[in-house]
């Protein structure tokens, strides 16, 4: 019996295919696009619509939507650089107030969605604009620059070689303790598992997989902290996705609304989380992107809910809810970041960029559809 | 133990002394412009299994949403009380806290998760709030072994099951849930015989347990065979409860319709007409799994043709490879009056004279956010149209012929279907295509869910459509219709033509028989 | 943070030829087509290589294209800023490679930039509304300014208040509408302007219009009730419609910023940066942290009168697209 | 026997209590809002986003979506506009043309989505950029400009006022022939139907509106040319989407593909219809959008698919498909129109303008659905 969750991660290894298809053909006409220092940079231009994606597609898998998160990049940014330029806040500080402001957004944007009922278009549309407007209001469209050293470093700043290996190792003996206690669990309850040998096969695989990660990516500067912050949220939200009560339920809300009230699913409290989790991400993504741009400005993050919504859709989220991955939301990030990255570099006519980018898109989720219905 | 209240006591069949587990008072429940329920009580002893009747749209399944707080606490008038506790449902959760499951008539089954995420939706496995997926599957591979799904795998898709399974994923979802009154509505609808047993030896076994249940049905004999006490409404209010023991099929019929049905079938006898669709050796493959395996037969004008089978045996799939909804590979052929025919899109089969009455009525039947009006004319705008130009007095014309044949039950056909009682859906996906006036009708379990009364009323509708030369293939898992119906009966199973029979040969024994896979001479 | 690239792609790798990144705000505005064009011919001519990027507006993106620009390993940096403060960001990371940034138009703020190469934004606002109140010195004016979010907008409405503010104070000039434009959207100008001319019943004696493109909109609404032609109304850019708006005499002014001599300047004096030899310079401009040694070029008022010896004689436009034929 | 007729339209009644509520609001707080001017320069601003919301009502109504259109609006635009001032065209083949190239592309993006299976986000998406690099790299960035005077007429123009009335006229007497007809047929087929009485004053009534709108407006320049354009295409499509075949598919489609499917709907040929009108009046929009500028931009119509989706969304529209109202989107693009509008004519801070907007629209949305509920 052939495991859904081969099935389900098809998608993404199509969508995988299609990146290594797009990455061949950059690094036959562009030899500085695989370099390492190439790599890392493209990292880090993924990171921001990584994360806005991680909390779109569990959004988008209620069935709802939000346009406001470009906007919240905004005005999250703003005030962040406002306590910490204007008002000489410290960091950590600054960070909390604006993570807190995040989740608030998101509850009362959620709370007009799941108990006022108003669609979460209309909602994220106005949310969109008043953010905006606020934000203006606010900075008086001025810039805000410069941030301190400590908060640069959430944009900026690399791991330390060590301690990215660290991290690695941290890793790995992670996923070795969930592998083993995986194989228990499956042998206690009497189902077929991989052999003992091949479950240490292939944990020895993705060991070596990280550290050669880390290693080639040293060569450079470090692994990019917003790279690394994109890793640890990916994870998290994968694991509330998959097993924990609340993602099983977000999913079933989608897939069948119906079908999950009359379970007893308290619908309207879920998708009010799902919103504060995807705002507080919003938030977090506004800071990497001040910290990155060292500034604050009144146009930060415009479009970028577009980009966050191409990339779960890319990454097989369906717009009509209960389906999508966060990995594969991460993938459709790096997709639109890789032809982005590999268009500039090869110094196309930015007219010529649009056209390809726009063309590419297609054929890419094109090919993963076709590459699906044949193997299904 | 529960402490035995003498005032609420009273002698059951054996002579015991059983408590009441539950009891609803004077339930009333409007709809804008109805009155679904009037009045209605209904009391359920502890470890009873209690058959509620009624007409399509008596009310039934709308008293069970009241029970389960589907319809909370303050949008309908009387009380519920629980073994003497009054209740005030505000949310489904608040009813299963209080002990009540339901399996809904309506499949409530998310069709991109596994079985085992289904079976616990909001009942998730998990140690604070983190799922145990191991005791997930472990548990689920347990409750689809009692429904008699020990071969699924918990990590199947639900979207890969045919109906019938998925209604016993619904049952096994709901005796997942350790309740102490259980409400089924309409549960053996959508299964053949065979399952439908499984699940009457189940009800049996929770009834040793003390598990009290409220058991919906139009099969009759099911209600007689396993109910202890029958309840009947018609048009929202109680008709009469009895003990199923001082009572007769007939009686309940009587009850539920007003008057007495002096036969169950009213079959006709047309003389035999020519040809009109004929199979030969066909098989039918989906990507690489073989669905149907060298079927041969025909159908004349005139005649209705049943086919019986176990769940899965292909009929279904037979039914929409005819009607070109399939394009997977195939080999024999299909004649169509004589000419080879591979439709390629169910437009082209209907303009060709087929029209398919799907098994599914939700999902594959009817556009349920649509008016009544609009889901009849769907097939058929085509001819209700000059110039693409719709004919709205004909449309309304038309339509509302059927909804008098059928006695569809409705306020108005500009309501939308989803508000129609199941039955009453039913006959809406009937009437669209009896509108389109076909030469072929395929029935893909034509009766499931509608009453006795207007089972009646659909079989002299198919009689009438024989007497105009129209042939009627007629899928169905229930033997007493496909025997009283049919002029002939071919029997599958695995996609294979197992047996034919002329209906004065067939009997229950023989067609079980060759549909579990034993030849018949 | 060392100071050779790591990949050693730098200057001696390029085999003595000059590469040039050029990093634009955006190229969806005519005179930055123009500007990338006379860049690339006089650099090309110089012996250098340019390699062009445009951020479309998005300052993120343009830092990634800075970095872009940096890995391909260019010589130096000219750098079209969306934002002033943003940019400085860039200015680092090129000098933490070795590579020295010019600030090309727009002032780079917060940051040792090497050069700046520009009209001043702030001088074309003052020209506008001195040629508009030397036409109309008294009378109720709309302000129909760029897009919010854009850093030029803000000062060429600081210009544009430095001039009017002695009118204001004295009574003669009304500011009776004052709005940004979204997006510098025409369709956009020209609603708000035709909300301007409703709510004061057209008694509108000028308008002050940040860009050509937003003149274009104001000069419609203005068309709609007749009035084209006897408001002045101001612009920018001397883009071909505009120009063509001056001759038939709907617009009063555009400012020509001579890009040729402004891309010719630049793309000279950054060959020079590049090759570490000095560059003439004609003034100093704060930016918040340094005195940037600048290169200030004065943009042209360009008005009926002067069409010929401006924008045609410089061949920025041809006579017979502007005359049709 | 109650009408669903009227329970459809509680939407639009609603909404236009929120209209009413709105103008009401700029009455007092600005004289110049009501008068007969200023609603016709309203009329001509909101023209633009209800053509483009025209189409995009059947587009969603089918569970899919159009990004492209405001990059459409800008393409055609530009496309006329070249071929009027570089080449000399005349107003008529330009204007074929344009909606020929609209159609077209229609066709293409249609049969990306219906017959290779791309989820429509991701080819509009795709369409969207393409669209814009193609519009910029002809025109190379240059506002093309001035149209000729015909040209110009599309989106500047006025009915002569007797005109006006008389298509008023021509108007009163379709609608009392349909009228008497419908009676007629309902007697016919023995339906209750309204008193003949009651028939004529409510024709009556409708026809008292028609020539006091006319009068009125022709008080200022007359009927608008863009408007009668909308006015004219909404009457056909909702002609369309009602009455004919075609639209009944259209709705079944969004309603329950499967069942569309098995009812013999021929859903991916609905589909691509779908885009193809959608596309062409996205032309036809860019055309009147480059007529009233009098030039065509780079940057012209970029964001407007926002406004025509919310336009539809505001009128009831469902992004889950199968419900929504050609009437109901323009009276949603009609309500951004006045926000917008009215602010402007009170010369509101831009800033504050975005942050009315938006808390006006989430409001309105709400009260739209609050007072349905409460009816129904
Ligand atoms: N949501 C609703 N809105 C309006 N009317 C409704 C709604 N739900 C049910 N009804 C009406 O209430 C009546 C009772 O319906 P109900 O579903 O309880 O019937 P039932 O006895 O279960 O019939 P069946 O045997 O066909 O399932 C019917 O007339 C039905 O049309
Ligand atoms: N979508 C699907 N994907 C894979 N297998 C399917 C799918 N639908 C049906 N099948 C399988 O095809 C076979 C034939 O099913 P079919 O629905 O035709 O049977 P049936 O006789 O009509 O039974 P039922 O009473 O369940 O409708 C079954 O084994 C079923 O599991
Ligand atoms: O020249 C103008 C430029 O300075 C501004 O930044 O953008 C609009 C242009 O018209
Ligand atoms: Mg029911
Ligand atoms: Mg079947």
């Amino acid at each position: 019996m052939i495991s859904n969750r081969f099935k389900l991660d098809l998608r993404a290894y199509s969508m995988i295919t299609a990146i290594i298809v797009i990455w061949t053909l950059f690094a036959i006409l562009d030899p500085n696009f695989l370099t390492i220092r190439n790599l890392s940079n493209l990292l880090v231009q993924m990171s921001v619509t990584s994360i806005l994606a991680i909390g779109m597609v569990l959004i988008i898998v209620t069935g709802n939507i939000d346009l406001s998160v470009g906007s919240l990049v905004g005005l999250t940014g703003g005030i962040a650089a406002i306590l910490q330029v204007w008002y000489g806040w410290h960091t950590i500080p600054v960070i909390l107030l604006t993570l807190l402001i995040g989740a608030m957004i998101g509850f009362i944007q959620g709370w007009w969605i799941a108990y006022r009922a108003v669609p979460a278009f209309i909602v994220t549309l106005g949310g969109m604009l008043i953010f905006r407007g606020v934000l203006t209001g606010i900075t008086k469209s001025q810039t805000i620059a410069p941030l301190d050293e400590s908060f640069k470093l959430i944009g900026q700043g690399y791991l330390i070689p060590i301690f990215g290996y660290f991290i690695a190792a941290l890793a790995s003996i992670l996923i070795l303790l969930i592998m083993i206690k995986r194989r228990k669990n499956r042998i206690r309850y009497a189902f077929t598992s991989t052999s003992q040998s091949m479950t240490y096969l292939i944990w020895f695989l993705i060991c070596i997989s990280i550290f050669a990660f880390v290693f080639f990516i040293n060569q450079y500067q470090g692994v990019p902290i917003p790279f690394m912050a994109v890793i640890f949220l990916a994870c998290i939200f994968t694991f509330i996705a998959k097993k924990t009560v609340f993602g099983r339920q977000v999913y079933a809300i989608g897939g069948n609304p119906e079908a999950a009230f009359l379970s007893g699913i308290p619908i309207k409290k879920r998708i009010l989380t799902v919103f504060i989790l995807g705002n507080t991400l919003a938030a977090i993504a506004g800071l990497i992107l001040t910290a990155r741009v060292n500034a604050a400005t009144v146009s930060a993050g415009t479009m970028y809910e577009l980009d966050a919504i191409a990339a779960c859709v890319i990454g097989g989220t369906s717009l009509m809810g209960g389906v999508g991955t966060i990995t594969g939301a991460i993938i459709g990030a790096l997709v639109m970041a890789s032809l982005d990255n590999g268009m500039s570099l090869m110094n196309i006519d930015s007219f010529w960029q649009l056209i390809v980018k726009g063309s590419i898109l297609i054929l890419a989720v094109w090919f993963d559809i076709y590459s699906q219905r044949k193997t299904a | 133990m529960v402490s035995i209240d003498v005032k609420t006591s009273i002698t059951s069949r054996g002579g015991l002394l059983l408590t009441i587990a539950l009891q609803m008072k004077q339930i009333t429940k409007k709809f804008a412009g109805v009155t679904a329920l009037d009045h209605v009580s209904l009391s359920v002893k502890e470890g009873e299994i209690h058959a509620l009747c009624g007409e399509n749209g008596a009310g039934k399944s709308t008293l069970m949403k009241v029970l389960s707080g589907l319809y909370p606490f303050g949008t309908y008038e009387g009380d519920i009380y629980i073994r003497e506790n009054k209740q005030c449902f505000r949310s489904i959760k608040d009813a299963e806290h209080a002990g009540i499951a339901i399996i809904y008539q309506e499949l409530a089954l998310v069709k991109q998760m596994t079985l085992a995420e289904n079976l616990f939706i909001g009942n998730e496995r998990a140690k604070s709030g983190i799922i145990d997926t191991t005791q997930s599957y472990h548990d689920a591979q347990k409750w689809l072994s009692t429904v008699g799904l020990g071969k699924l795998h918990p990590e199947q898709t639900v979207e890969d099951l045919g109906i019938g399974e998925q209604q016993l994923v619904e049952i096994a979802k709901a005796l997942a849930k350790d309740a102490s009154i259980l409400i089924l509505d309409e549960p053996t609808a959508a299964l053949t015989e065979k399952e439908s047993r499984i699940l009457l030896n189940i009800l049996g076994q929770l009834k040793k347990r003390g598990v009290s249940s409220i058991y919906i049905s139009h099969k009759l004999s099911e209600v007689t065979s396993i109910a202890d006490t029958v309840t009947v409404l018609r048009d929202g209010k109680t008709v009469t409860t009895c003990p199923i023991a001082h009572t007769t099929e007939p009686e309940i019929i009587h009850h539920m319709v007003g008057r007495e049905l002096d036969q169950r079938f009213p079959k006709i006898k047309i003389p035999a007409q020519d040809v009109v669709l004929k199979i030969r050796h066909l098989s039918v493959w989906r990507q690489k799994k073989q669905l149907l395996h060298d079927l041969s037969f025909q159908v004349h004008r005139g005649e209705i043709l049943g086919i019986a089978g176990l769940m899965g045996s292909g009929r279904s799939e037979l039914a929409l490879h005819l009607f070109g909804a399939h394009n997977g590979k195939q080999t024999g052929q299909v004649l169509f009056n004589g000419q080879v025919v591979q439709f390629k899109h169910p437009a082209e089969a209907i303009r060709a004279g087929l029209a398919l009455v799907t098994e599914d009525r939700k999902k594959t039947g009817l556009i349920l956010n649509q008016s009544i009006l609009k889901n009849l004319s769907l097939a058929h705008l085509a001819h209700l149209a000059k110039w693409q130009w719709i004919d709205e007095n004909r449309e309304i014309q038309e339509s509302y012929s059927f909804i008098e044949k059928l006695k569809i039950k409705s306020r108005t056909f500009e309501d939308p279907v989803a508000t129609l009682s199941g039955g009453n859906q039913q006959k809406v996906v009937l009437g669209k295509w009896m509108m389109t006036q076909p030469q072929v009708l395929i029935l893909d379990e034509p009766t499931r869910g509608v009453d006795v009364g207007a089972k009646y009323e659909l079989y002299q509708q198919m009689n009438q459509l024989v007497k105009e030369g129209i042939a009627i293939i007629m899928i169905s898992s229930e033997l007493p219709e496909i025997i009283g119906m049919s002029d002939r009966i071919m029997v599958m199973a695995e996609g294979r033509k197992m047996a034919e029979f002329e209906t004065d040969e067939a009997t229950p024994e023989r067609i079980m028989q060759a549909a579990t896979g034993g030849k018949v001479s | 943070p060392t100071t050779t690239s790591p990949t050693g792609t730098n200057k001696k790798t390029n085999g003595g030829k000059i590469v040039i990144g050029f990093s634009l705000d955006t190229l969806e505005e005519e005179r930055w087509q123009k500007d990338r064009d006379l860049f690339v011919a006089k650099a090309n001519e110089l012996g250098a290589e340019v390699k062009v990027q445009s951020a479309n507006s998005d300052d993120a993106k343009q830092i990634a294209q800075a970095e872009n620009l940096i890995s391909q390993g260019v010589d130096i940096l000219v750098v079209v800023p969306h934002n002033s403060e943003v940019s400085a960001a860039i200015v680092e990371k090129a000098h933490a490679e070795g590579i020295k940034v010019v600030s090309y138009d727009r002032l780079i703020k917060q940051a040792d930039v090497d050069l700046y190469v520009s009209f001043d934004n702030e001088r074309v606002g003052e020209m506008q509304a001195k040629a508009i109140t030397e036409r109309q010195p008294k009378g109720n004016y709309a302000l129909i300014e760029g897009a919010d979010s854009d850093n030029n907008a803000h000062l060429l409405k600081k210009g544009h208040m430095k001039v009017l503010k002695p009118y204001i104070d004295r009574g003669d000039i009304q500011i009776v509408y004052d709005q940004w434009t979204k997006e510098w959207d025409p369709a956009n100008a020209l609603a708000n302007m035709e909300n301007a001319l409703t709510a004061n019943q057209n008694k509108i004696d000028a308008v002050i219009a940040a860009n050509d493109g937003t003149a274009g909109g104001v000069i419609q609404a203005l068309t709609a009730q007749k009035l084209a032609g006897k408001v002045p109304v101001s612009g920018q850019d001397a883009e071909l419609a505009a120009i063509k708006r001056i001759v038939a005499g709907t617009q009063a002014m555009t400012i020509y910023k001579p890009i040729s001599t402004l891309a010719s300047t630049a793309a000279e004096a950054t060959v020079n940066l590049a090759k570490d030899e000095s560059v003439q310079t004609n003034k100093t401009v704060f930016n918040g942290k340094i005195d940037t040694p600048a290169i200030l070029l004065d943009p042209v008022i360009v008005t009926k009168e002067n069409i010929d010896a401006t924008v045609i004689t410089d061949g920025f436009h041809r006579r017979e697209d502007i005359y049709n034929q």
